[in-house]
């Protein structure tokens, strides 16, 4: 189990490697994608920021979660900070089991509980010049409505 | 009974853009995280609420009431938006 | 939309490629890989065939109906045909969508009724030199009992 | 009434081996898939039963009670184990 926050751009194929197993038959990845979008608003670019500390070990503790919930073989999470443009990857999350059901709900568990819990912040920059800290909380000014457990210029 | 103690606290996102700082050491008497926030409000015009956000002392979750010592690292936590 | 099969290696960056969306805030795959181990037999290699023409146009009416059902904007599938070494990918699925939740459940539905539907056969080759064609049929030789939708070498 | 016609047969994985052919044409006086596998059955010794099979008539799915005619390319599908 391994979560890590990246200053760099998350690859792929490094974060898959550590993965290979014998005895896996399924693999679930989820990718989170800045996107153009955000609540009607053109969003030009992002800034993530973590509390680093604290952000790899909760997420270190969901991915532990994970396997104790659910049967699987390896789970592994990666987190970009930093400035981050369109279609960029913000997060990465993969999960390996010997049978598909468990790789997908471990992969969905994995991700709803870091969007909820992990110690990060994203900032919208929009196309009118504005930018501000997304925060769901009701009355505040950056406050978009939940869907999904919470809608956000990624998924 | 002398409750003054110094904390270090870090600020990340929406509360380091408000107060202007990335961490501080701080002189305080509040006994307990949730006093703390609330002076720190009060100083410097935070407008999120206590109960919008979570504490961290010593890099790990704590409880908003649990008492503050000497030393600690207090780190006020907005609601989060990673993902 | 596009399911095709392969007969060399699938490249996930090849089949990942025509992903780029700005729209897309999340992104889902499944890759199913060949597993040591099923039903208790050590297996050492697969084979798959394709009924290629039937096998396309099935697999492009699922992507298709994942479209329908989902609010998606990308789904692509590939399967590999010919003789697989373990841990090689069998099969790959992935979808794009505005919101996660979208991209889970169309790629979760994609990949079972692949599983389902699609006429394309695995022949195990097993360590103590045996082989044989998988068929799901009761009282039949080569009959694994059912787990999520149908165990085998891969998930 | 004359029913005879010539079929075109392809055989997939477990009928491919059994019949030890991937595909041939057949005169056959059967009038549907169902009648045909029956008489490929006996012949061949295929193990499978006709509720195990999906049958496609000319690169489709169709049923099996579909009648069949001259020049059709007629495919039995053993039960699909992909993915």
């Amino acid at each position: 189990m391994m979560f890590k926050i990246f200053v760099n751009p998350l690859e792929k194929m490094d974060l898959q490697s550590p993965f290979s197993n014998s005895e896996a038959g399924g693999f679930v990845s989820f990718e989170g994608w800045v996107r153009s979008e955000n609540e009607g608003r053109h969003v030009m670019a992002l800034e993530y920021e973590a509390y680093a500390e604290l952000a790899e070990k909760e997420g270190e503790r969901i991915l532990i979660e994970a396997r104790d919930k659910f049967d699987i073989i390896e789970a592994r999470c990666g987190h970009r900070v930093g400035r981050l443009q369109l279609g960029d990857m913000a997060v990465w999350v993969g999960v390996s089991a010997a049978h598909r059901n468990e790789a997908f709900q471990a992969c969905r568990y994995v991700i709803d509980e870091v969007k909820r819990r992990v110690p990060i912040w994203k900032k919208e920059y929009y196309k009118n010049g504005d930018s501000g800290w997304l925060c769901p909380v009701e009355g505040y000014a950056h406050s978009p409505p939940e869907r999904d457990g919470g809608s956000t210029s990624t998924a | 009974m002398n409750t003054a103690k110094t904390i270090e606290l870090a600020y990340y996102a929406l509360l380091r853009e408000q107060r202007g700082l990335s961490s501080e050491k701080r002189a305080t008497s509040a006994m307990t995280a949730r006093e703390l926030y609330l002076e720190l409000k009060e100083e410097f015009g935070f407008n999120l609420q206590m109960e919008d956000l979570k504490v961290a002392i010593n890099g790990d979750f704590a409880d908003n009431d649990m008492p503050i010592h000497d030393g600690d690292t207090v780190v006020f936590i907005p609601p989060v938006t990673g993902g």
